[in-house]
């Protein structure tokens, strides 16, 4: 009885996945247990993001409860690097020569994964989803052995300026970024997208630094500039900061915010949601404290599993949602791997993921990889705020476009 | 010396001779960084330890030295080892010149003004206008040097004996610096300012002198960690850089070499304890463990054994 | 002409955050001749109990004035028992527990109360007549709030006996004995009324930055600046000093330097002043005794 | 019984010894003088006496043993030290420090009338009241240590080298002033003095200590007389 079962999962098996007939493994597979390793800063200046791992963290202890990847515990291996380079270079390689996992999985930060960036793909060991979104993580010819996940920054904020540009072709610029990787990533984008304009439609561009206490002075700075756009490209406090203070001061520009900083509950409350009304933005993730999402089952069901598994864990905080559905998509890409768990086939798998929906996506956002397509997410849908809720308006656009 | 402590460095010397070819790669690794952070620690002491300044911005001059290693090696193709000279020339420069100044500032505002200069170097670094050079916010990726001659060393072993050279190179000289006339002069200098004076020390230039001294020994540290770490970006130079270092040596022991090196493994390791124990709130945990070693060990890790050293004799 | 009243008007309001923490640093300093740099986390952790009280429907002034009585009596625990054992210890021992204090708080804080910004209310009528563009009702009156504060502690200081013991008591604690004073309660004290200053300083600041637990952190470093500029010894020094320092680090990045390179800036005209002038403006001039 | 006992002290500094088992005892409302060379242990037994060194063997004062007490319980209990260097607060005001005398007495009604008789005691210390008491000259200072003590409303007061730095005519009129109030308050006085011939004018017993012990004892009138302590001490 027994024996026939085993021949009949093969069979299965077989059928599914007829190229990993074989099980073959790499450091960190085996017949039991997939090792995943991660970097996070859970202490130190960035802290905030700290939590994006532990949400990881809880999904694959849900996973393994539910009875693994195919019969495979998943052991999520995740070191603190309080957002220090060197000390990413550390754990990186703490991960994959000591507890020798089979890849690395949603490393964050821009500086810490250009740390690390060559000596992955120099030990051909995947540096899979990783959790920024600049845009050299999607480069196959060069660097085989790193995926992004997230749309990166250029890309949104050109998606910002085709609107702009279709709506207010007129428009004086005001660009208010925080001064590292990710600020100037997006004025890049911003800059790019506007091409020879550029110069003559950008009146302004001033910038904060993380440690500011207020970012008040440079929006006085904007307003004065005489713009009448504002790209708002800052991380949740100091673009909450920002929001209030243009509209106590009177300033009414049409208003881009980042993607970083959309949530509900904790930026644009905090803020004043009658001071927040008319953002435009975009987004891809299901924001779970938007009204529209109220009853949302995708979102009730992140809810369940948030209380369950990471009970200390924020139900406002995007990046718990964030987490949960890049742990998501991971889930897929190891299921596709099947037996077959090698690096080079995680990411061939990685990279042939074909339209995955998954529920804490936007409806119409798909995941969608292919070899020369190292960015998982690229379509994105404008939104515009209400004074309730965030309106998504046109058509999903692929932001690569 | 005696024949004991002779004796004792030798086996210690043995020890780390024998040691990258003991434990793994990644180990091997680690222990560089100690190395590094040891050749920091030590310049931060001469200042603070020895002669009475306080910096609360060491990480600047660490940054510095990293980022004129990966400037030399990135614009400038220099050989890895070439740079070494190179940080240590620039930053006993830098921190002379900042010493000047800070020659008029005592105690707190001696305080202040180094914690400013730490604050203030990643956003110098990042500069628009210096972004030529130091590739801005993106930082600059170096390579990682390879075994010369044909030693039958991989590269991470290869970088371990060269920065226990450059290691053991500073504190020799150190070592040299501290137990004679000059060693004397700044612990006076610390201990009664005046009275040196009237010895007919000239306060003026040992302490600028010590400013560019220490100076030079953690830029030579910045740049061997720049080489072992083969990237540098203004994120890696935050002013817990700094915090962390007097962390270091008020935790080894202030006014001691071998301090330096305890210093050293407690910054190196502790961390990664802390992290070990809690994901929740690492940093509590190495809290706790800051405050459980000044508590234990008030004059720090050295201090402590000298105390026992002492106990054993009599 | 505009464009810079409304920035050095921006900057009173920003100064007034660096005045109030200024103003806790002093506290301390004129107890223990120390700087604690865990005076912003301190103020930030007590932040979060008002927080926590006020969403459990405690009315505003009552979670104000508990939150400050908390604060005294966390300030005093922290002296008596994490500070007491390290008192004969070398000065940056002392200070190496700061850091680890600074640390915890920041650590714990982000545990309890995770990393999303909160809003904090403020206690002031949103629509007040004095609200302006320039500035708002809270932020007029958050700097309203900090003078109090240094009246009520100049008040102290001068006029009660306490007072008087708590600063001879940092100035000569041997004499101070010799005289019947409790030396080792007068730094516990000093603590509890610099953590007492502090939370009125959080719960001031919080409504203007939002509520997280890296609020102080880039604050602190202008406070220390604010405090030195002002005269280390001086409340009322450590509020003009926090002020310029706001005003100042805003017309630098407006105006001439751009907000690259404001903070630089800011310290090394600071520094500079401090050069000439090594006890502040209003500090006192210390007679050196050989 | 005595006001003040002491048995068998002994103190240290860390390693150094210095007191080795000091002997003496002090009657209510008298003046006792301590003599000694430099270094035989005159002002560590004062500081002793207020537990600001470490100490062994037995203090007992008004009917407490304060041998192992806290210095600020010692000066509740009513021992008021005029220490060496005489512990001015120099950032603050004459009147500052002359309150601060006052701080630990429960009378606090009273402490304004006796800040006005110390001025009464030392008028230049009025013209002086509002200014930093480290712009005062030397016997200023002193005028302000002894004043301040007073203010403690003291039982015993402890006075080391109170002539120190003076001029001989403050000398004298800062004597007078003690003996006046010892006089007219009955405060006891234990006085460590170089200046023995003085001392001993002032004082009605004396000690003479050497090498951290008492060699010799007895009333000041006497010791006067010795021919030894004259030889050593007073110079004639």
């Amino acid at each position: 009885m027994k024996a026939k079962f085993v021949t009949a999962s093969m069979v299965l098996a077989l059928a599914a996945f007829p190229a990993a007939a074989q099980k073959k493994y790499d450091p960190g597979a085996s017949d039991t247990e997939i090792r995943i390793g991660n970097t996070n800063p859970y202490s130190g200046p960035a802290s905030a993001y700290g939590t994006i791992g532990k949400t990881i963290a809880a999904y694959f202890t849900m996973v393994n409860e539910q009875g693994g990847i195919n019969g495979r515990k998943v052991r999520f291996i995740t070191y603190d690097d309080g957002y220090s380079p060197p000390k990413t270079v550390e754990m990186a390689r703490k991960l994959v020569e000591q507890d020798q996992v089979l890849f690395l999985f949603q490393t964050l930060g821009t500086p810490s994964n250009t740390a690390i960036h060559k000596y992955m793909n120099m030990k051909k060991v995947p540096q899979m989803h990783v959790a920024t979104g600049a845009t050299k993580w999607n480069d196959p010819a060069n660097f085989k052995w790193t995926m992004g996940w997230q749309p990166n920054y250029q890309d949104e904020a050109k998606s910002y300026v085709r609107y702009l540009l279709k709506e207010k072709p007129n428009a004086k610029i005001g660009i208010l970024y925080q001064n590292d990787d990710y600020g100037k990533d997006y004025v890049k984008g911003i800059k790019d997208g506007l091409g020879a304009k550029a110069k003559s439609m950008i009146v302004a561009e001033v910038s904060y630094e993380v440690a500011d206490p207020t970012v008040d002075s440079q929006i006085v700075q904007l307003q004065q500039s005489g713009a009448d756009v504002f790209f708002n490209i800052t991380t949740p406090k100091f673009a909450a900061q920002a929001i209030r203070k243009a509209y106590d001061i009177g300033w009414k520009p049409l208003h881009f915010l980042n993607n970083v900083s959309t949530s509900v509950a904790s930026v644009l409350t905090p803020a004043g949601l009658d001071k927040s009304v008319g953002l435009i933005s975009t987004a891809y993730i299901k924001d779970p404290t938007d009204k529209q999402w109220e009853n949302d089952p995708a979102i009730k069901k992140w809810q369940t599993f948030m209380k369950k598994y990471y009970p200390e864990g924020s139900l406002i905080d995007n990046s718990n949602v964030y987490g949960y559905t890049v742990a998501s998509t991971l889930h897929q890409v190891l299921k596709q791997a099947g037996n077959d768990l090698t690096r080079e086939n995680i990411m061939k798998q990685a990279a042939s993921v074909k339209g995955l929906k998954i529920d804490t996506l936007l409806p119409g956002i798909v995941i969608q990889t292919g070899a020369k397509d190292y960015a998982p997410i690229q379509s994105v849908q404008l939104m515009r705020f209400n004074g309730k809720q965030w309106e998504r308006f046109g058509q999903i656009i692929d932001s690569s476009m | 010396m005696t024949r004991k402590q002779i004796l004792l460095i030798g086996v210690l010397l043995v020890i780390a001779c024998a040691l990258p070819f003991v434990v793994s790669n990644y180990r091997t690794f680690q222990f560089t960084l100690v190395m590094v952070y040891a050749t920091a620690l030590l310049g931060l002491n001469i200042l603070t330890g020895y002669n009475g300044q306080i910096s609360l911005g060491h990480g600047a001059f660490y940054a510095l030295g990293a980022y004129c290693a990966a400037v030399l090696m990135d614009q400038a193709g220099a050989p890895y080892w070439a740079t070494i000279p190179a940080a240590a020339a620039v930053c006993l420069v830098a921190g002379f010149l900042f010493g000047l100044p800070a020659l008029r500032l005592e105690g707190l505002y001696l305080a202040l003004a180094t914690f400013a200069l730490g604050v203030a170097m990643p956003q110098l670094l990042k500069y628009d206008h210096f972004a030529k050079w130091t590739g801005g916010v993106q930082g600059i990726v170096i390579a990682k040097p390879e075994a010369p001659w044909g030693l039958p060393l991989n590269p991470d072993q290869w970088l371990y004996f060269f920065t226990l050279a450059v290691t053991l190179v500073m504190f020799l000289l150190a070592w040299n610096l501290l137990r004679g006339r000059i060693g004397r002069a700044l612990v006076a200098i610390r201990d009664q300012h005046i009275a040196a004076e009237a010895m007919g020390v000239n306060n003026a230039i040992y302490k600028s002198l010590a400013f560019g001294v220490s100076a030079m020994y953690t830029g030579v540290a910045g740049a061997l960690s720049a080489i072992a770490i083969q990237y540098v970006a203004p994120d890696s130079f935050n002013i817990f850089v700094s915090i962390v270092f007097v962390v270091g040596i008020v935790v080894g022991g202030l006014a001691s070499i071998s301090g330096a090196l305890y210093g050293a493994l407690f910054i190196q390791f502790v961390p990664n304890i802390a992290d070990e124990i809690s994901k929740a709130a690492p940093w509590a945990i190495f809290g706790i463990f800051m405050i459980g070693f000044v508590y234990l060990m008030p004059t720090g890790v050295a201090g402590a054994v000298r105390l026992l050293l002492a106990r054993r004799k009599s | 002409m505009d464009a810079l009243l409304h920035q050095i008007l921006a900057g009173l309001a920003t100064g007034g955050i660096y005045a109030s923490l200024a103003l806790a640093l002093v506290m301390i300093y004129q107890a223990t001749h120390l700087v604690n740099f865990a005076q912003g986390e301190m103020a930030m952790f007590t932040t979060y109990i008002a927080w926590s009280l006020v969403n459990a429907g405690m009315p505003y002034w009552a979670a104000f004035f508990i939150t400050i009585v908390f604060a005294f009596a966390m300030g005093v625990l922290i002296e008596r028992i994490i500070i007491r054992p390290v008192e004969d210890a070398p000065v940056l021992a002392v200070v190496v527990v700061f850091i680890a204090l600074l640390v915890i708080l920041n650590s714990v804080a982000g545990w309890i109360y995770t990393y999303t910004i909160k809003s904090f209310p403020s206690p002031f009528p949103k629509d007040a007549f004095v609200a302006t563009k320039y500035m708002s009702p809270h932020e007029m009156g958050a700097i309203g709030i900090t003078l109090v504060v240094l009246l009520l502690l100049f008040a102290f200081f001068r006029f009660t006996p306490l007072g008087l013991a708590m600063r001879a008591a940092a100035q000569n604690p041997q004499s101070s004995r010799l005289v019947g004073i409790r030396v080792g309660w007068m730094l516990a004290l000093g603590w509890g009324l610099a953590a007492a200053v502090g939370a009125v300083a959080g719960m001031m600041v919080a409504p203007i930055v939002y509520l997280d637990p890296n609020m102080m952190g880039g604050i602190l470093l202008y406070a220390f600046a604010g405090a030195l500029l002002g005269g280390i010894d001086s409340p009322g020094g450590a509020v003009v000093g926090g002020f310029a320092v706001g005003v100042l680090e805003n017309v630098l990045g407006a105006f001439v330097i751009g907000n690259e390179l404001k903070l630089p800036m800011a310290l090394v005209l600071i520094i500079g002043v401090l050069l000439v002038r090594p006890s502040g403006f209003f500090g006192k001039v210390h007679v050196t005794r050989v | 019984m005595a006001l003040l006992e002491v048995k068998k002290l002994h103190a240290a500094y860390g390693q150094t010894r210095v007191l080795h088992g000091i002997d003496f005892t002090m009657e209510e409302g008298t003046i006792t003088a301590l003599l000694g060379a430099n270094g035989a242990g005159k002002t560590t037994t004062l500081r002793a006496l207020c537990g600001m060194v470490r100490t062994e063997g037995e203090v007992r004062f008004a009917g407490h043993d304060i041998g192992r007490r806290k210095t600020e319980d010692i000066a509740r209990l009513g021992i008021a030290h005029v220490p060496d260097g005489r512990g001015t607060f120099l950032n603050l005001t004459t009147e500052e420090n002359l309150r601060l005398g006052g701080y630990a007495r429960r009378d606090k009604k009273a402490v304004e009338a006796d800040i006005e008789r110390m001025f009464g005691h030392f008028p230049r210390l009025k013209e002086r009241r509002r200014q930093q008491a480290g712009t005062l000259s030397g016997g200023e200072q002193q005028m302000l240590a002894v004043s301040r003590a007073l203010m403690m409303k003291p039982k015993l007061m402890l006075l080391d080298e109170p002539s120190f730095g003076l001029a001989p005519l403050l000398v004298r009129e800062l004597f007078q002033i003690l003996r006046r109030i010892n006089d007219a308050e009955r405060v006891s006085m234990l006085l460590v003095e170089q200046n023995a011939a003085m001392a001993l004018d002032l004082a009605d017993q004396a000690y003479l200590i050497e090498t951290g012990r008492v060699v010799q004892s007895g009333s000041a009138a006497a010791l006067k007389r010795d021919d030894s302590v004259r030889k050593s001490y007073l110079g004639y």
